[in-house]
């Protein structure tokens, strides 16, 4: 049975869950309960997260195992390792990616690489969550794709759904799932709507979706693009073009046979992110076209992606900056 | 340190400025006016006056996600914020920086910072300028309490107090970092005390009293400017608003937040004071109120009559090579 | 005239030349003086900086301007950003790139972005230089190439020389560039000698160098495979294949004109990466090929990079975790 | 804190693994037989031992770069440290770690670290582990004077503190961070000091006396265990050799640490007390070192012989699923 939830009571939804089946999770970060501990003053959880995607987590499960943060990124972080690594399965939440900047080195050096550093003895069963991308407003230093940094470090997967049902599927996975993953919540989805099953499942990581099958051209989403591929789909079969729409859904380990066999079919791809250009997912994913899918190439493959610049405030300009279907339509017509 | 008439009359002024701007902000935003997000420092006033008062445009400061009090008291153009707020190309960051970002570097303002802490080591950095090219010149970093927290904080106190940089750190103890409550993420009651990790002063300032904050900070800042380097003070004070607009409230009493407003409201609390010792009416103060009220509302004007910046904008300033 | 130098001594020489001609030039990071301001003790810059490249500064111009830092990489590279924003040229030593972990903030969110952010106010002359890649030893915490994250980030520039030459003439520009700039300088080639030109002169960034003609493929080389790829090409000339080196020196902004036209004459190209192979440099290389130079393109793109894995210590298994001549060949002789 | 002979005996014995261990390394460098960089720990002996008697193998440590002493304290198998050095697939990380990133999880021991600062957090996390599974255990972080300069550091000190974990901090001070005296760099005299800042107790031990640090490290963990939360002991110590091996040392004098060595060695004081205090002969202590030094041959030997990892190696323990 599904209803219809939004995207970020999926991810609640998914907590619960997790935390139930397994007295391990527990889960931290800035203001996850928001109060906590001050039931004497006729106060509890006042936030569940800046989202609220942890609500109800305190009342649920208490205050050992649901946590209040210092901001100390860096600290929690790195202390979520220290955690995972000896026998927790903690749940952290950097509130936005962009603060990966006061906390790069538990994910880049401890966390990727105690496993291996270790000759295999170490597991990190941490996941973290975070918001990606821009379009709520949130200027420069609040609405960046940086999960192209996270996919870079090997040791790491990292994770962003595109819809309500995968991103409980997902964390699910994520969560139980014996390496450090970094999952991604687009922020612009936040309050998606979409039918989510009940009860307990998991969508396998490393699994690309095809939403939309197509003939004429394929259009690679992540996260929040992946509405924006489906709409320019939706508007180029007008047009005689049959689109076919790759949902990414994990980033590393990337699923690169239903990326080529997609390719094998159609011939042509636009890969399209929310991040800028540069050694992000956009160009690996055309790297990988062009090395494994070189047979299958009638066309460039072109990136749709933000400009090379930070993310600007104003309103005209962070929809000018934003991919959109517009833009991915003027990027399919270029092919040709 | 006496401050005089035009001192004191100025003193209110910046003050009425920025709870004024807070407030029209606050209705702007609920009004559904202003795009984004927005963190008010309405009750913090007595804080960014007394620090900034002892400044002159050469002096830098640093602030943060709460900005704007800090962007008024140091003398950033009202309209010109304003017009940032809308998004439009003539804001001071010709629309791209937001509440989050405003600077103006020409009048010291190193710029509102969305990241927790960051401001820190930008104060720093203005403050080794100023030791390297002993230009007189001092710096301030302006933060919470929860960024007390933050590593940077950690590492830029010990880092100035080894360099003795013309720095003051001021932190802005309003209780709260979002819905956490100040004693529930931060080991130590006065956040001053962390001061002895560094060897230098920790000073505590009733930041809710102009008089004290102006004072400390003058006494710090002189300090500063003499080469003996950083101090921290930290001032003790409230926000009236949420953690940002539309936040709903729920970790703190109204009754809290009202006695507040109620026993220590800065201007109030100013307002008393210098008008019972310093000589100055009332009636001056309406029209100052009077006249701030106008300039409010010709910064929201000419925001509104602004013009929205054009699509390439998006590509330049990038870098200074572009 | 040129005499041979060591790479070291040339980044040294370029940081004199930088010092003298310029007074708001400063050096700040760990031990770049070593022990600087115990002249009463007999001691005085006992380091000049852990591989020597900063030996010397502290005696010619002084305390105020040579400045060790304490291990707080965050603050004083922000404060580096805090000074170059208020009138100073900061050249700031993190003393491994790997140490971007504690240090991301000030380069992401803050010297990148500022300019931006202000609207176009700001300036940020701020140079990181830093030590890159494996070779020697050092494990998977200090040899990393994670210059794929500073290419990611609209607002920075980043450069990788290959040679003595090049470092500084490169590095001479990087600090007089207006744009906050990470410089790289390959571990392994530290102590590599070759001519250098004397006196003041500046190697443009953004244009990259054909160190080698060929026709018959084109290989893209990255500091210190640079060198690996000349040692390919000389022996594929034996097999009678003629290979171009093309060197990258500027990551960001990428010269993508060299690489389209040594693309268009040679028809193939395979791009050789220390770092591991997802969302970096030679993914980068790759996806531009695939977009502006597809036309050109007569074969697959390979990537010639580190495995997806961190850098593993014993000496077999880093020797085998590295890019070589024999790995550039292999994957020439696989485009057929 | 009483000990017993036999834990007397067993102290001398670990800090002298220790010190012939480091002695060994030296000169296999020297000769050109080791790989990498190696960051020695003799003349700190008397810390690690010191701390670690109190432990258990479920409790954990967290190292740093200077992690050999930390390594043979918490009972790695000496052997496999070797073989660990000289890249060998026996080697307790399989040759993948080295130097700098010896660990062994069995033993409690959660890592070298080649990240200043990094080992405060992973402590800290074992702490919250044990805090939550309720199991009794405890950990300890062992980090420099330098160290104490990393955010790292302030952010997980105030975080322990706030959640009361079971963790003891325990900076060695030897003086110096690389090239660089701890006075140039650390902005206060004892680094103990700083644990004001996070309301927790902070104090100093002599880290060349393992009566001191055996006593002192007690104290902090009997709290730790009792949850009463954190402890900062600073250790004043000495490292005999360089920051690493082939450091030039020129940023001290070679009587420095002739000085050291002369009057405050840990393991002559301990033998000095031991032997007229304990009713130990000096000739048990020979035979440990007489035993000591074979077992550290027979680790070189193994090592030497142990075989190389296969290439293929490279690609395992990425993920747990590969
Ligand atoms: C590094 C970082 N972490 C978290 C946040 C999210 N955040 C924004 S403001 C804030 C609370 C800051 O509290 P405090 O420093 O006390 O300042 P106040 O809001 O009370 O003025 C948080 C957690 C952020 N912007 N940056
Ligand atoms: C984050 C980081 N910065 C710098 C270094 C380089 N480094 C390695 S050891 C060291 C000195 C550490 O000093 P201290 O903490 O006092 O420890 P000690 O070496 O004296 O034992 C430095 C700067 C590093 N490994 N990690
Ligand atoms: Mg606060
Ligand atoms: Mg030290």
């Amino acid at each position: 049975m599904s209803r219809d939830l939004h995207f970020v009571q999926a991810i609640n939804e998914a907590l619960h869950i997790a935390m139930q089946s397994d007295p391990d999770v527990i889960v931290l970060g800035e203001d996850v309960a928001g109060g906590g501990g001050r039931e004497d003053q006729g106060i509890e959880e006042a936030w569940g997260g800046i989202m609220g995607a942890t609500k109800g987590l305190y009342k649920a499960f208490g205050p050992e195992r649901v946590r209040d943060t210092p901001i100390s990124e860096m600290g929690y972080l790195g202390a979520a390792v220290g955690a995972a690594v000896t026998g927790l399965r903690p749940v952290a939440e950097l509130m936005f990616i962009d603060f990966i900047g006061v906390s790069l080195d538990p994910l880049l050096n401890q966390a990727a690489k105690l496993r291996y550093m270790f000759g295999g003895k170490a597991r990190v069963p941490l996941t973290v969550r975070t918001v990606t991308g821009a379009g709520v407003r949130a200027a420069a230093q609040h609405s960046q794709s940086l999960y192209g940094i996270t996919v870079s470090i090997p040791g790491l997967k990292t994770v962003c759904p595109s819809n309500p049902a995968d991103a409980k599927g997902l964390l699910l996975s994520s969560i139980r799932d014996d390496d450090p993953v970094v999952f991604c919540e687009p922020k612009s989805l936040i309050n998606a709507q979409g039918p989510v099953p009940e009860g307990d499942y998991e969508t396998p990581l490393g699994v690309a979706s095809v939403p939309r099958e197509g003939s004429d051209v394929t259009l690679v989403g992540i996260g929040a693009t992946v509405r924006m591929a489906l709409e320019a789909a939706e508007q180029l079969a007008q047009g005689d073009t049959s689109a076919e729409v790759v949902d990414l859904r994990t980033l590393a380990p990337l699923d690169e046979d239903t990326i080529l066999a997609s390719l094998a079919k159609t011939g042509r791809l636009v890969v399209i992110d929310e991040a800028p250009p540069h050694c992000g997912m956009a160009s690996e994913v055309a790297a990988l076209c062009v090395d494994r899918g070189f047979d299958y190439l009638n066309a460039p493959v072109k990136k749709v992606t933000a400009p090379h610049a930070p993310v600007p405030f104003s309103p005209v300009l962070e929809d000018a900056y934003r991919p959109s279907a517009q833009k991915i339509i003027a990027a399919v017509h270029e092919l040709g | 340190m006496e401050l005089n008439r035009d001192q004191l009359l100025d003193a209110y002024r910046r003050m009425r400025r920025i709870r004024a701007f807070e407030e029209k902000l606050y209705d702007l935003v609920t009004a559904g006016k202003l795009p984004g997000f927005l963190h008010l420092y309405a009750g913090e006033e007595a804080v960014a006056v007394g620090v900034t008062m002892h400044l002159t445009d050469r002096d830098f400061i640093a602030s943060t996600h709460r900005g704007h009090g800090h962007c008024i008291a140091k003398g950033v153009d009202m309209q010109r914020m304003m017009a940032e707020l809308f998004g439009r190309s003539t804001g001071i960051c010709k629309g791209k920086g937001g509440s989050m970002h405003i600077a103006d570097l020409d009048v010291g303002m190193l710029g509102a910072n969305g990241i927790v802490g960051a401001g820190i080591p930008l104060a720093t950095g203005a403050a080794l300028t100023a030791a390297i090219k002993k230009n007189g010149a001092v710096s301030v970093a302006f933060f919470g309490d929860g960024a007390s927290n933050q590593g940077q904080f950690h590492e830029c106190l010990n880092l100035a107090a080894v360099w003795k940089l013309p720095v003051l750190f001021v932190v802005e103890n309003n209780g709260y970092g979002e819905a956490t409550p100040c004693e529930f993420a931060t080991s130590v009651t006065d956040i001053a005390e962390r001061a002895h990790a560094y060897g230098i002063p920790g000073v505590i300032a009733d930041g809710m009293d102009l008089f004290d904050v102006f004072e400390k900070a003058g006494e710090a800042l002189k300090r500063a400017r003499d080469g003996e380097g950083p101090t921290l003070l930290e001032c003790k004070t409230y926000r009236y608003f949420g953690h940002y607009v539309g936040d709903p409230l729920t970790y703190r009493t109204k009754e809290e937040a009202e006695e507040v407003r109620q026993t220590r409201d800065p201007l109030e609390r100013f307002e008393q004071n210098i008008v019972e010792e310093g000589g100055i009416s009332a009636e001056e103060l309406r029209r100052i109120d009077g006249a701030v009220a106008e300039e409010i509302e010709a910064a929201v004007a000419y925001a509104e009559a602004a013009p929205l910046p054009s699509p390439e904008e998006v590509l330049t300033d990038v870098y200074v090579s572009n």
